[in-house]
């Protein structure tokens, strides 16, 4: 394989790695804190991109022509109304069922999910909906035929996720709001028993899961210019198994799982075949999970006797 | 006592059943016909093609006296694409509804074991989106389409590829799905019928409903190809083209009439993306006489009719014209008119074979324009 | 260590050491337990006796060291059972290739129980949803008609073998004085009998060899003594030995025959329980912590 | 929101702070529905522009608004905190009954009742609802194979419908290749679905809980993805027909393949394609029953209760000399095998398969069924197949509502019934003499 295009391979995954791991945040978030498969969040992930469309289409029809300023409303706008998405499911449907047995929030999330799905569809039509190319720039490097080129979109999408992945380790490493994520993690009793308010703390992580899949609702919108009310599942899904196998509950798992995923189906379906690329994903999962059973960066389980 | 009882909850079934059994009593001065397709479900944009272009055509004909007399009364069903959905809704259009004809089912895939359930029943139906030639090659009576056939379409395109293009390497990528991947092998075939298929340097597929296909972009460029055959739908092909021209890739780029759609701008982000794109189909029904009318109504209500609007629509008419035709709702005899007659359709005048595929599908070849528009080359 | 050849004892601990990680757990523990004793393994907390028993259970494979289990039949090695890592002359030696491989598939902790070793765990382990006597009759798995078709059939054979367990099942917990919480659900049975139940439980796998992880945490003092009363019928009438973790000392000094007293991971004394009480190390080692509040309590 | 809890004793409300509450929550409620609904519901894409639709989200928010005052009013009335008390007392309740054996008999006369009923029903019901019951039966089929994954072993699998398109496609490529009929592919299917479960469960179910559900859910996929891109082996999406079922070599067609003789010929009746349903619901009616007289008495057997145990407690199991690995596989093995089953019927009763049917969205509501029915009940699993398979054809009345009905109502259901329609019930021992 010639330099130009492994190197244009690995923009491919790393971007599409970027995205899976912002969306693999909320799943291991949620996962950490109380232990269920969110299956609506990538659907959330899905009505970002709605709000994304619909902010920028209202931004535009007001002759609001300075784009950093659109992209920051916009961005601004989407985290906010995605975010209350997240808060407003996580009342709804997981917190009447807490101390329900295990697979009660599960099934309801997949119900959740059905809402949500068939609710954008009622009320913004099925077809496929999409936003103009803003940022046509790209970078290009190389020579005659052999070049790599890269969209100014693409370079974003790895900054904007990388810079918001440190963020978030750093809210939840060093601030008292972060502590207290992580004491109602490792013991929701006891937390609440040292005085945290444990439904706070979880609907909060409810609140930023979903802030992270409106940033990367965002990103992914610019960066491809279309979507429809069915996005969320395909990449809920992948998210998710990054989210795994990068090790559930751990932040840089999700970042690192989604990488891998990404890279490893680009690599796939670059040099082998792409009709089996999820297949291959799919089995690189499994295969981590056997020889490392709680991913990549999860703790290893003590087996507490 | 608190935990319901198995016996108490199936009588509750039961008698949940035998509501909506009793419920569903069709009146006599109406005809019922039912229009199946994915209203749900990820290909729910075409279900809702299939219904506004049949309700349109249902409001016309009834304004217009509406068969020997009696109203045309639409039945809507839904099977999301799903084979299992398909039969589901057939028996329940047939069963409970007593459907007399159906405009329907749009994946090939459901078409198939739906169109056994209403052959079985002798019920006239019309597929106005099933390009599978399968559809019609079992040898069933009453099962017509209003579209082009797989095999049609694609070796238009490869004789344009090889003649026109001279293209060197071709990339062949499918959607796996049943039309897409149908008219990719259709043109591969036709390749290997001009001596040409060691040209195809890449026969791939991608997953619908996915948005990246970087990694692909870049295998295509890695193969060296000069063109690019995609058989699918615009919902793919649209983030297809962008991410070629994001590349760098300044390849030819050809498919058939399921990305023949205004929409594909929107999917690929701008005119900028999808000018030059070839795309073969039937004559594109907006722009022919005989629609105007028609397309004019369904925009001032707010519906751009593209897709398979007015193939729907025509399918009504057709069925519509062959109940006038023929005074009888019996299946047989319907297609036993239809393929003797021909029909003035909103697509212009059609008839049919024996097997039930349009007579006249010629397919032309069509090219996007830098302002977002499209227009038939010349022959 | 000496060892009688044709007597040997219940169970040999030699040089057993277990790290987790760089932590040194375990430091070359040894000692024995004697045929139809009733021994008690003791010290502070985190002195390292539940790695011992879950080394001994099976649920820890120890980084090194051995311990044999000397049935009626041959010495069993509870660590080989678990399975081991390949070894590079494993690779060619077929025999052993074949027995490692073995082990490494169809091994593991329920290897140590079928060769006659039970316990109870410190935080009581019930089938929780089940009733009782369920409980009870999931232990008696191995020795039951295990046969699909039988069981699908009903053969006699199988309602036979049924008949039987769910008679053994009654009879223990007559010996654990449960009679009367057979249908009730595991669960929701007060604390003590829930004790009481657990080891019944282990009781109904057959064991040579009980394990008692703190059997009385928990209890209140008079469930301590007929706890302690019921230890001693257990190996008096039925014939096991018992090797216990307890906190109470006044329950192992009035109950058993033989202490190994455990500090930081290591045996620092070894004997009946006058010597033990007595053993400077062991003051040492109590001093001013468990040993005065429990002459307190 | 502040609580709606208040104290029991509400005699004397005083309505003035309970009135303005409801009207702040009320607002509150009123404002969210707006910022959630407003964009998506009131601001309707059109290709780049949006179309305003605003009243739309304002009339729902307020009809939310309306809804929430008064139910906040409604609580602090003595009826609406009883209901309340009765609701979450409901939720509280243990999930288990034990029941003793001459309690159970007592049911007995039901069950004929119902087995009269069910056999009966195809004669009388229309082909529509026979296609119905069809579907249920085979959902009945598929919860009854998870519920031993699931209810009885604990093992969450998000990837059973694996198992399902096993049998489906074992059916329609053993015909198309190896020549098999229904009646002796049926066997051949069922085991190996089994032998897939075996394959594919022995390297994974040394893991625990959740993960095992992703691994599942990723074997699942991976099926499905083979299925669908395997083109010369399985046709792919274009799917591949499946023979009908046949009644000692008669076929069920309106005309028999070569050589062959089709029922109605036979019996000298005309061609009905009612009468294959009827066939069809009938075999599968005796392989339910079947299943569940296997099940029960499975769950009484040595290996059921090992079963069980598992689910509880895995760590006191192998203290117990179980061996958890191949007690799961045991477990595992068993479940897709009635997937499979299941799988064969399916396809003979569609005629023609597709990857498109053995979809994630189709394992997550065999899950669902498991879950409704309340884990390990065989009753409950019963039901919840009829619920959820007759349900939504009910729904089908709504048209476009269909679906998002379908998930509010698992979702209330779910809040409504956590643990399931019906309680699980255990069995109690009676012994002779030795029974206090």
């Amino acid at each position: 394989m010639d330099w130009h295009i492994l190197a244009q391979q690995l923009v491919n995954g790393l971007t599409l790695g970027s995205i899976y791991g912002l969306i693999a945040i909320g799943y291991t978030m949620v996962y950490g804190i109380v232990g269920m498969i969110n299956f609506a969040h990538g659907d959330v992930y899905m009505i970002s991109a709605y709000v994304t469309a619909i902010c920028l289409a209202v931004l535009f029809s007001f002759g609001i022509d300075s784009l950093p300023f659109a992209l920051l409303a916009t961005l601004a706008t989407t985290m906010l109304i995605t975010a209350a998405y997240g808060w407003t499911i996580e009342r709804i449907a997981y917190r009447p069922l807490r101390g329900a047995p295990r697979l009660a929030p599960l099934i309801s999330a997949i119900g959740m999910s059905l809402v949500l799905q068939n609710g954008v569809q009622l009320s913004q039509g099925a077809k496929t909906q999409g936003v103009p190319s803003l940022i046509p720039a790209t970078l290009r490097f190389g020579e005659g035929n052999d070049f790599v080129q890269i969209t100014l979109v693409q370079c974003m999408i790895v900054v904007v996720s990388l810079t918001s992945m440190a963020a978030l380790t750093w809210l939840i490493q060093r601030t008292s709001l972060g502590r207290q994520c992580r004491a109602t993690q490792q013991d929701r009793r006891m937390a609440a028993i040292l005085g945290i308010d444990t439904d706070r703390i979880i609907s909060t992580v409810f609140v930023i899961g979903a802030a992270m899949a409106a940033i990367a609702g965002v990103l992914v919108t610019l960066n491809y210019g279309s979507f429809d009310f069915y996005i969320g599942f395909v990449t809920g899904i992948k998210a998710f198994t990054a989210a795994v196998l990068g090790g559930i509950g751990s932040l840089p798992g999700a970042m690192l799982g989604g990488l891998i995923l990404g890279l490893s189906e680009a690599l796939f379906s670059g040099m082998v075949n792409t009709d089996y690329k999820d297949v291959f994903a799919f089995s690189l999962l499994v295969l981590v999970l056997i020889f490392r059973p709680t991913g990549l960066l999860g703790k290893p389980e003590v087996e507490k006797v | 006592m608190d935990h319901p009882s198995f016996p108490r909850c199936l009588l509750a079934v039961a008698l949940a059943g035998g509501l909506s059994l009793s419920g569903l009593a069709g009146a006599a001065d109406t005809i019922k016909i039912g229009v199946a397709g994915p209203m749900t479900g990820g290909y729910a944009a075409f279900g809702e093609q299939f219904w506004r272009g049949a309700s349109q055509a249902a409001e016309d004909i009834n304004a217009a006296g509406g068969i020997n007399g009696k109203q045309i009364e639409l039945v809507k069903g839904d099977d999301a694409c799903e084979p299992k959905q398909a039969t589901a809704v057939a028996n329940r259009l047939l069963d409970q509804d007593k459907v007399a004809a159906v405009v329907g089912h749009f994946c090939s895939s459901s078409t198939i074991p739906a169109s056994e359930v209403y052959a079985d029943a002798g019920v006239l139906v019309i597929t106005p989106g099933s390009t599978n030639p399968k559809v019609t090659e079992r040898g069933l009576v009453t099962v017509f389409r209003m579209c082009g056939r797989d095999d049609q379409q694609g070796p238009l395109a490869a004789d344009f590829i090889v003649k026109e293009l001279k293209a060197k390497k071709i990339a062949v990528v499918h959607d796996k799905d049943t039309y897409g991947q149908g008219i990719a092998d259709a043109m591969r075939d036709r390749l290997k019928e001009l001596k040409a298929d060691n040209r195809v340097v890449l026969y791939e597929g991608l997953t619908r409903g996915e948005k990246d296909f970087n990694a692909l972009v870049t295998k295509i460029k890695a193969s060296g190809a000069d063109t690019v055959y995609f058989g699918g739908l615009y919902n793919e092909a649209g983030p297809l083209l962008r991410q070629l021209r994001e590349q760098g890739l300044k390849v030819n780029f050809l498919s058939g009439d399921g990305s023949l759609d205004p929409a594909i701008v929107t999917a690929a982000g701008g005119p900028q993306f999808v000018e030059g794109a070839y795309m073969t189909s039937v004559r594109e029904a907006r722009n022919i006489p005989a629609s105007q009318a028609v397309v004019k109504k369904m925009k001032d209500a707010g519906f751009d009719p593209s897709g398979f609007t007015l193939y729907a629509y025509a399918s009504l008419q057709a069925i519509a014209d062959s109940m006038k035709g023929a005074k009888t709702s019996d299946g047989a005899k319907l297609a036993k008119w239809l393929k003797s007659h021909t029909v003035p359709t909103v697509l212009g005048p059609k008839s049919w074979d024996g097997k039930g595929d349009l007579k006249d599908t010629s397919f032309s070849l069509f090219v996007w324009e830098p302002d977002g528009t499209y227009k038939e080359m010349r022959k | 260590m000496t060892t009688d050849p044709i007597h040997p004892p219940l169970l040999e601990v030699t040089g057993l050491t277990m790290r987790f990680g760089g932590i040194l757990a375990l430091n070359d523990v040894s000692f024995e337990v004697k045929r139809g004793s009733i021994s008690a393994l003791i010290g502070p907390n985190g002195a390292g006796k539940t790695t011992v028993f879950n080394c001994l259970t099976g649920f820890y494979k120890a980084t090194e060291g051995q311990i044999a289990l000397h049935t009626s039949r041959a010495a069993i090695d509870l660590i080989n059972i678990l399975g081991q890592p390949f070894r590079a002359s494993d690779f060619v030696n077929p025999a052993a290739f074949a027995d490692r491989l073995y082990y490494k598939v169809f091994g593991g902790t329920h290897r140590v129980t079928r060769a006659g070793v039970a316990r109870t765990f410190q935080n009581v382990r019930l089938f929780k949803e089940m009733t009782a006597i369920e409980n009870l009759l999931v232990a008696q798995h191995l020795q039951l008609n295990r046969n699909l078709v039988a069981g699908l059939l009903q053969t006699a054979a199988y309602r036979q073998s049924e008949r039987d367990a769910l008679e053994r099942a009654y009879a223990w917990l007559k010996v654990f004085g449960l009679a009367e919480d057979a249908n009730r659900l595991a669960g929701e049975l007060p604390y003590g009998h829930q004790r009481r139940l657990e080891i019944a439980r282990a009781m109904c796998t057959g064991p040579r060899l009980l394990c008692l992880d703190e059997p009385a945490a928990g209890l209140n003092p008079r469930e301590t003594t007929e706890l302690s009363e019921l230890i001693r019928r257990l190996r008096d009438e039925h014939g096991v030995t018992i090797l216990l973790i307890e906190h109470d000392m006044g329950l192992v000094m009035g109950l058993s025959e033989h202490i190994v007293v455990l500090d930081y991971g290591e045996v620092i004394a070894d004997g009946d329980p006058r010597t033990v009480a007595h053993h400077p190390a062991v003051l040492a080692a109590y001093l001013g912590t468990e040993a005065v509040n429990d002459d307190a309590s | 929101m502040p609580s709606t809890a208040a104290s029991p004793a509400t005699r004397g409300v005083r309505w003035n702070p309970v009135f303005r509450q409801a009207v702040l929550e009320a607002t509150a409620a009123f404002a969210l529905a707006l910022l959630l609904l407003g964009p998506i519901v009131g601001l309707v894409l059109d290709g780049y522009e949006v179309k305003n639709e605003l009243q739309r989200p304002l009339l729902i928010a307020a009809i939310i608004a309306v809804g929430r005052f008064l139910v906040t009013l409604a609580m602090h009335t003595p009826t609406g905190q009883a209901a309340l008390e009765r609701f979450n007392a409901r939720r509280r309740q243990p999930g288990i009954l034990v029941v003793s054996i001459s309690e159970n008999n007592r049911q007995r006369w039901w069950l004929l009742v119902i087995v009269a009923l069910a056999l009966s029903l195809p004669f009388l019901a229309s082909k529509y609802w026979l296609t119905v019951l069809i579907q249920a039966m085979i959902y009945v089929l598929l919860g009854l194979g998870l519920n031993i994954v699931v209810g009885l072993a604990g093992l969450l699998d998000l990837g059973y419908v694996a198992f399902y398109a096993v049998g489906a496609y074992g059916l329609a490529l053993g015909a198309q290749y190896l020549d098999l009929g229904f009646w002796s592919a049926l066997p051949l299917a069922a085991m190996l679905a089994a032998l897939f479960g075996g394959i594919l469960g022995f390297p994974v179910l040394r893991m625990h809980g959740d993960y095992l559900a992703i691994v599942t859910l990723g074997f699942g996929e991976i099926i499905r993805l083979v299925l669908n891109n395997w083109l010369e082996f399985t046709g792919g999406p274009n799917g591949i027909s499946a023979p009908p079922p046949q009644l000692f070599g008669l076929e069920f067609t309106r005309t028999a393949k070569d050589g062959g003789m089709s029922f109605h010929e036979y019996f000298q009746i005309s061609y009905d394609p009612l009468h294959r349903f009827i066939f069809i619901y009938l075999a599968l009616f005796l392989i339910v029953c079947l299943m569940v007289v296997v099940v029960t008495r499975l769950r009484d057997m040595p290996v059921g209760r090992a079963w069980e145990a598992l689910r509880e407690d895995e760590i006191a199991c192998r203290a117990l000399g179980i061996n958890h690995v191949l007690v799961k596989l045991s477990a595992f093995m068993m479940g897709a095998m009635v997937g499979g089953i299941a799988g064969v019927f399916f396809a003979t009763y569609q005629g023609f398969i597709n990857p498109m049917s053995f979809n994630f969205f189709e394992s997550a509501l065999i899950v669902a069924i498991v879950v409704l029915g309340g884990l390990g009940s065989t009753t409950g699993v019963i039901v919840a197949a009829l619920v959820l398979t007759v349900l939504p054809e009910l729904l089908r009345a709504f048209a476009d509502y269909r679906v998002f009905t379908f998930g509010v109502l698992m979702v209330s259901m779910m809040i409504w019934r956590p643990r399931g329609l019906i309680r699980p019930r255990r069995r109690a021992f009676e012994v002779k003499g030795l029974c206090p």
